[in-house]
């Protein structure tokens, strides 16, 4: 007889309680528990040998020291570099994170002319072209995010070769102007809507001193340095000036404001003090508290040389603008650059690293290198007291296609020399002067430049130049007005706009997508749309907490998400990054 | 036959039984792991004798402490830039890869999983292990014999790398921290 | 063997809250150590993941008097009865003897999140997604720190990836003892305001310890008795009420804490 | 093809047209279809398709289990009573009560299944268990009792007419009829403990002060609190289901003085239910809570949790049940009986509830606002599919399978 179907059951049957006694489950079992820990498209690190290299910041002014954990030759960790004289071994939260800028979304990776790829030639020729065509009147400008470093001498020889070339800045580029702050030995800093505990300056600068100045911070903003600071003033929005001469004429003791003169004896109690912020009446308040080249106050240095603050360029006067932007700066508001720009076909010129700013608006895009992907400068530090310089060495390879800004000038002035024959150039010259000592970042000891047999070998290893300071009493207090602002606008509120519209502090433009960890992924800080107002003008626009919402402001409408908090000064709207406006706010 | 008849559930099962055990115990240890070979015929037993080279010449520390592991090309490159013999395996190794400066992809007999964490200073400064004691004789042997690699998990199968047990054991015998984040990470 | 093992450590954390200006650096410092990825789109202050939580707390007042301060929350280590660990039904979760350090393994969890219901401090974050990185990015991972896999709860563990390098330093000097300072965990390093100290809160000698002991100092939840091992410090009574006091501050009807 | 179908139904008893059941089968099919593609999708996408988070770590589906195996106790407590306290007017129902509680545990299995967030990791627990946590001994005992409830189980379908047919079944089936007492035994043990465990999973929360319970030895007093809940919640819904059944089905399935018995045990249960746990809640509000920090009333300053829900978990849905269970003439009416049936298993699921969400809701940190969660509908369907397999197996087995012996003489 056959083979029946119970026979093959009875057969299966038999198989299947052999398997229970041979290690087939078992092991299988175990496979695939070992498979479940490294579940399949989970990224695993490289595992090469672990080096320290270090470099400096350029994402900010603030020239921060870095030192970068790399394994083999990519950068896993950053970190600040002990004892940095102008950072004091400390990043900020962007900062700790730069090294992951180079894998965002949004990069220019190739020279794109009017949106399409183009050789780098081809883009320069292009440009030079355009300049060759300038008309008498027209003028050709390079706006430069950072005046003082060796970059900024190339635009400036190469614009002085121009019949009309401009080398000009973003508004506030150069604060204090010619004028560091002896933060070491100020007592108190009565600062108007300065940042002072929230990205001014260096953090590590600031913090490391904290505790022995006296903060008053004058904003009409719930900032961080307000729900921080000693004493918060919340003042009119556009009325700190205002405030500021209030302060003077308490300090000659001539006001009876309360507010007034309790600031004024706070910074009489605690000398020497600054203001810091504001327009020109915290000039006036700084020359009357004698704080100006006395230590503890503003001390003057040797480097600066002011340039054009592009506000002030006369509106329709530039044919070919070349905008550079920074890794990390934030993009200028459109509309201000538009209005410079002659009405007829201008050429606009993005050296940038990023295609969501400017470059939207460029005919050509010149796609410059990420933060740490090509050797840069970082020019004095931020609030130094002291001219400073230092090299910020590459840690990753960049892409093919790229061209540093200044490189970029270079080539259009038909100048054989390449960016980093400049940064030598830089580097000669301070070894030329003699002055000053350098730190460097290994072995943190800092070393009199006469000393130091090959200064550019020791500045690729990370180092920071400190110029000496200068003999006391060489700042007149007018030079003070040189960095002052506008005031701002004094906003009576009306029908139409029944609020005030003011800046909260805005996320960065760009940063690691680990940022998320405090915007997002936290409720650390407010995501971009927030529009935060207090409670009770948020109830009286018919608003509850947490609705999506419209804001209208003169310039422009913006979707918000409205946060409801008591601390916020009634009767505004606290939004990231807006200029001081009157605005309207409606449900959505 | 009558008997084959009477007993034939019985005599099916146990065949069923018997092919169970046999495919379990004899196939499936096989089967499990797919046998790589190394892409260069390397003998420890030749570079020991004739080189007089130490395990610690090829297999070191760095100083802080991490394991260099197998050594990059260079290292071969000092002394097989010219053929030193006359072995075809030799002729092929240095065209392969030391005249085109290619690494050699070494099968890794030890591959570990991503989440374990090992220190060769901790068991070599602090326990003073034998590499034997892991490796086995890997160091006198005269041809490199494939890596086995487990279908499933995709881990090392060798003999002388047994799972977590064997370190746990180890650990306990020996008094050593037995916490999940020692070796883990 | 006893002299095999080190002499056991119980660190600890000493964090100066009127120092913490809320810059939130030590947890980014945190989430790139530990191969934290970043947030999915969908995600949000609830989904995400930081081992490392800055919280804001206010003093109640409302304009013009309204003062804030800042809290970082993470996971607490606590030393007796530790809920995440009595809980977790295949001791996935454990105290390291050595260290006193709350291990947790993501490798072993089955993702049952009842850790995260025992922790009162909800220091415990679950991987809701698969973890992504942009493309290229899972080259700046850290090569100490194994990645973790969708579906299983994960938390800070002191950066044991620090330890575990400062131990292979030290054994390749021949130490099994490590020099105090020798082993930071990233947030501690980052934080500009040197707000946070660490160390082992046995050493007496040690300024965490010393910390721990003056009167300034106290820990969140003391009551509940789990003997967690991070102090805070400051000297803002309303900080230490708004921070100290156990049980909801935002529960209706309870009267705000003024400075 | 009709005849077929009848061959298989119990003899003596009438059962729907083939067209009138597959109507009634259909929608919940197709219910069951969604449910399963809602689990899909957090099985293969994971579990960002539900609005569980950090905070809410638990959710809809936790609530789920804890409830439907609080009312499946009827399958172990109604074996007890039967095998262990000879209670033999019980046999009227006892088919029904195992079959109730298989469909409840491997419900619930299966949804613990899609909730955990590496299932191919379910045998960690049993290879390398805590054994401090209650989480493993419920892991362990629900294992186990449904392995027990599955041995229950069989005989009931081998007694299937067609089935019967095969001699060495009905052999089978024999013995292990005269296993039954013995299966009961381990049942009941095992069912009593992790009906308790159930309850300890958060009595143990030193972290939740909300939850958290002083308790004898390892064992919180929720353990104890929720066996008793769960004894006296089991025959509740068996009188539940065995009314609805014949209501459905349209005919009497039992002699009409079961379900008041029914009735009468789950009063006498749940009177020392509601004591202890008065006594329970009491204890808590005046030292367990308040020595770890928490003053109770707090717990109930958020809306909508206010102290309503402990007047109606005590009074609404236990004291009152309880009282109308007891009294004979009230028993005896069907409305009485069957609406403080729905009171007492309504009781337990909001019982479960306050124990599952609303100790999640609480903040703990005092500078942490309070939350709330609503269920995705990946998270709404799966608990769904839940219901629907449930309806699905118990209509087959009705219709097959002799799940009331009492039908057959009550029909003709």
């Amino acid at each position: 007889m056959g083979f029946t179907r119970r026979d093959l059951l009875t057969f299966t049957g038999g198989t299947t309680a052999g398997l229970l006694f041979t290690p087939v489950p078992w092991g299988l079992l175990r496979d695939t528990a070992v498979l479940s820990e490294n579940w399949p498209g989970i990224p695993q690190p490289l595992h090469g040998e672990i080096r320290t290299r270090y470099t400096t910041c350029t994402l900010c002014p603030a020239g921060c020291g870095v030192r970068a954990r790399c394994d083999g030759d990519q950068p896993v960790g950053l970190a600040g570099v002990p004892g940095h004289p102008a950072s004091r071994g400390v990043l900020c939260p962007a900062g700790l994170v730069g090294h992951h800028l180079a894998f965002c979304r949004d990069r220019a990776t190739e020279p794109l002319a009017h949106g399409k790829p183009v050789a780098i030639e081809s883009a320069a020729a292009a440009v030079s072209a355009a300049i060759a065509a300038c008309g008498a009147r027209e003028a050709v400008a390079i706006l430069d995010p950072r005046p003082g470093r060796a970059a900024s001498l190339v635009y400036r020889r190469f614009l002085a070769e121009l019949p009309k070339g401009v080398h000009c800045a973003p508004p506030d580029s150069q604060p204090n102007g010619p004028f560091g702050i002896d933060l070491e030995n100020t007592r108190a800093i009565l600062s108007f809507g300065a940042p002072v505990l929230d990205g001014w300056l260096s953090p590590g600068r600031v913090l490391a001193n904290r505790s022995h100045f006296q903060l008053i911070q004058v904003e009409p903003a719930y900032s961080r340095t307000a729900s921080l600071a000693d004493l918060w003033v919340p003042v009119l929005p556009g009325s700190e000036d205002e405030f500021a001469t209030a302060v003077v004429r308490a300090l000659q003791g001539e006001t009876t404001d309360a507010h007034a003169m309790d600031v004024a004896r706070t910074l009489l109690r605690n000398k020497p003090a600054i203001a810091v912020g504001g327009g020109p009446a915290v000039a006036r308040l700084n020359a009357v508290l004698g704080s100006i080249g006395r230590p503890g106050g503003f001390l003057p240095r040797r480097d600066f040389t002011p340039v054009t603050d592009i506000a002030s360029v006369p509106d329709g006067s530039i044919r070919v603008l070349l905008i550079e932007e920074t890794a990390g700066g934030d993009p200028l508001p459109w509309d201000l650059l538009r209005r410079k720009l002659v009405p007829q076909d201008p050429v606009l010129v993005a050296l940038t690293p990023w295609l969501d700013g400017c470059a939207q608006h460029a005919d050509y895009v010149i796609p410059a290198p990420m933060y740490l992907e090509s050797l840069d400068e970082a020019p004095t530090p931020a609030g130094s007291t002291v001219a400073g310089f230092s090299l910020s060495p590459a840690l990753l390879t960049a892409p093919p296609k790229l061209a540093a800004p200044a490189g970029f000038v270079l080539r259009l002035a038909h100048d054989s020399a390449t960016y980093p024959d400049i940064l030598k150039r830089r580097v000669a010259a301070i070894k030329k002067g003699g002055r000053g000592a350098v730190f460097t970042y290994p072995d943190a000891k800092s070393t009199r430049v006469s000393d130091i047999a090959d200064l550019w070998k020791s500045m690729l290893g990370g180092a920071l130049w400190l110029d000496d300071p200068l003999p006391a009493g060489t700042a007149r207090g007018a030079d003070l007005q040189v960095c002052a602002g506008p005031p701002g606008p004094a906003l009576p509120p009306n029908r139409e706009y029944p609020l005030v519209l003011i800046a909260a502090s805005a996320p960065p433009p760009h940063g690691s997508p680990l940022m998320s960890k405090l915007y997002r992924e936290s409720g650390l800080r407010r995501p971009a749309n927030a529009a935060t107002v207090h409670p009770k003008t948020g109830r009286d626009q018919g608003l509850a907490d947490g609705d999506r919402a419209i804001v209208t402001s003169r310039a422009a409408t913006f979707p918000v998400q409205v946060v409801f908090d008591p601390a916020v000064m009634p009767g505004v709207i606290e939004m990231a990054g807006q200029a001081v406006s009157p605005a309207s706010i409606r449900r959505a | 036959m009558t008997l084959f008849q009477k007993h034939r559930g019985q005599i099916l099962f146990l065949a069923g039984v018997a092919v169970a055990l046999a495919a379990g115990w004899r196939a499936f240890p096989v089967l499990r792991f797919q046998r790589v070979p190394q892409p260069v015929a390397f003998s420890h037993k030749i570079h020991t004798d004739k080189a007089g080279a130490k395990c610690e010449d090829c297999h070191s520390l760095r100083d802080d402490g991490a394991w260099a592991g197998i050594p990059s090309l260079d290292k071969c490159a000092g002394c097989h830039a010219q053929p030193m013999g006359t072995s075809v395996e030799e002729k092929r190794f240095i065209d392969g890869y030391v005249t085109p400066n290619r690494e050699i992809p070494w099968q890794v007999y030890s591959r570990q999983p991503e989440n374990v964490y090992f220190s060769h200073a901790a068991h070599i400064k602090l326990a003073h292990l034998e590499c034997r004691q892991c490796h086995g004789a890997q160091g006198e042997s005269d041809a490199l014999g494939p890596a086995r690699v487990d279908r499933i998990s995709g881990y090392s199968g060798s003999p002388h790398f047994q799972d977590m047990d064997a370190c746990e054991d180890c650990h306990r015998q020996r008094g050593a921290a037995n916490s999940c984040l020692a070796c883990h990470k | 063997m006893a002299a095999i093992t080190p002499k056991p450590a119980r660190y600890g954390m000493a964090i100066d809250l009127d120092r913490c200006t809320g810059c939130g650096a030590c947890m980014i410092a945190c989430a790139a150590e530990n191969n934290v990825p970043p947030a999915r789109p969908e995600a949000t202050p609830r989904t995400g993941i930081t081992w490392m939580r800055v919280y804001q707390i206010s003093n109640g007042a409302p304009f013009p008097d309204s003062r804030a301060a800042f809290v970082p929350i993470l996971c607490q280590q606590c030393g007796k009865e530790t809920p995440c660990a009595a809980v977790c039904p295949q001791e996935a979760v454990e105290t390291d003897p050595a260290t006193g350090i709350v291990d947790q393994m993501p490798q072993r969890c089955l993702g049952c999140r009842y850790c995260m219901a025992a922790c009162p401090y909800h220091a415990r974050y679950f991987n809701w997604w698969d973890p992504q990185w942009p493309a290229g990015m899972e080259k700046t991972l850290n090569p100490d720190v194994a990645t973790r896999m969708r579906g299983v709860v994960e938390k800070c563990n002191f950066c044991h990836g620090r330890l575990h390098a400062a131990r292979a330093r030290a054994a390749a000097e021949g130490r099994r003892e490590l020099h105090p300072g020798e082993y930071l965990p990233a947030c501690v390093e980052a934080c500009p305001a040197a707000a946070i100290v660490f160390g082992d809160l046995d050493d007496p000698a040690s300024e965490v310890a010393r910390l721990a002991r003056d009167g300034q100092s106290f820990r969140i939840l003391e009551r509940l008795g789990t003997e967690p091992k991070i102090y805070y410090r400051t000297t803002r009574p309303w900080v230490r009420k708004a921070a100290a006091q156990p049980g909801p501050a935002s529960a209706p009807g309870k009267e705000p804490v003024h400075a | 093809m009709p005849n077929a179908d009848t061959q298989l139904m119990p003899r003596g008893v009438r059962r729907s047209t083939p067209r009138q059941f597959l109507l009634w089968i259909l929608p919940w099919a197709a219910l069951l279809a969604f449910g399963v593609y809602g689990a899909g999708l957090c099985l293969v996408k994971g579990l960002n398709q539900t609005h569980m988070d950090n905070r809410f770590a638990f959710g809809l589906w936790i609530f789920l289990d804890l409830t439907v195996i609080a009312l499946g106790a009827g399958a172990f407590f109604t074996g007890f009573l039967l095998y262990i306290l000879k209670k033999s007017e019980l046999k009227a129902v006892i088919n029904s009560a195992v079959v109730i509680g298989f469909i409840c545990y491997s419900g619930a299995v299966a949804a613990l299944l899609v909730d955990v967030g590496q299932p191919a990791r379910f045998w960690f627990t049993f290879w390398h268990p805590n054994v401090h946590s209650m989480l493993t001994e419920v892991t362990f005992c629900i294992s186990c009792y449904l392995t027990v409830l599955f041995i229950e189980y069989i005989p009931i379908v081998l007694k299937n007419r067609k089935l019967r047919q095969i001699p060495s079944f009905l052999v089978f089936e024999f013995e292990l009829h005269k296993l039954m007492p013995v299966l009961a035994g381990v049942g009941t043990f095992l069912s009593f403990f992790h009906q308790g465990s159930l309850g300890g999973l958060y009595g143990v929360l030193r972290g939740r002060p909300f939850a958290f319970r002083e308790g004898f030895a390892i064992w919180p007093s929720t353990f104890f609190l929720f066996i008793l809940s769960a004894a006296a919640a089991g025959p509740a819904f068996i009188l539940l289901t065995t009314w609805l059944v014949s209501k459905v089905s349209g005919k009497q399935l039992v002699r009409p003085e079961v379900l008041p018995m029914l009735g009468r045990i789950s009063g006498v249960l749940l009177v020392p239910y509601i004591l202890l746990k008065s006594i329970d809640t009491l204890v808590w509000i005046d030292s367990t809570s308040p020595a770890r920090g928490f003053a109770a009333y707090q717990y109930y300053a958020w809306k909508p949790f206010g102290a309503w829900i402990l007047f109606a978990e005590i009074v609404v849905f236990g004291l009152a049940p309880a009282l109308i269970l007891l009294r004979r003439r009230l028993r005896e009416s069907p409305a009485w009986l069957l609406s403080a049936a729905t009171l007492v298993c309504l009781g337990i699921a909001l019982n479960r509830f306050v124990l599952t969400i609303q100790t999640l809701a609480l903040p703990t940190l005092p500078f942490d606002p309070f939350m709330s969660y609503l269920p995705s509908w990946q998270e709404t369907a799966t608990f769904l599919a839940v219901v629907a397999y449930g309806v699905l197996l118990y209509s087959f087995s009705f219709r097959y399978l002799t799940l009331f012996p009492q039908e057959k003489d009550l029909s003709c």
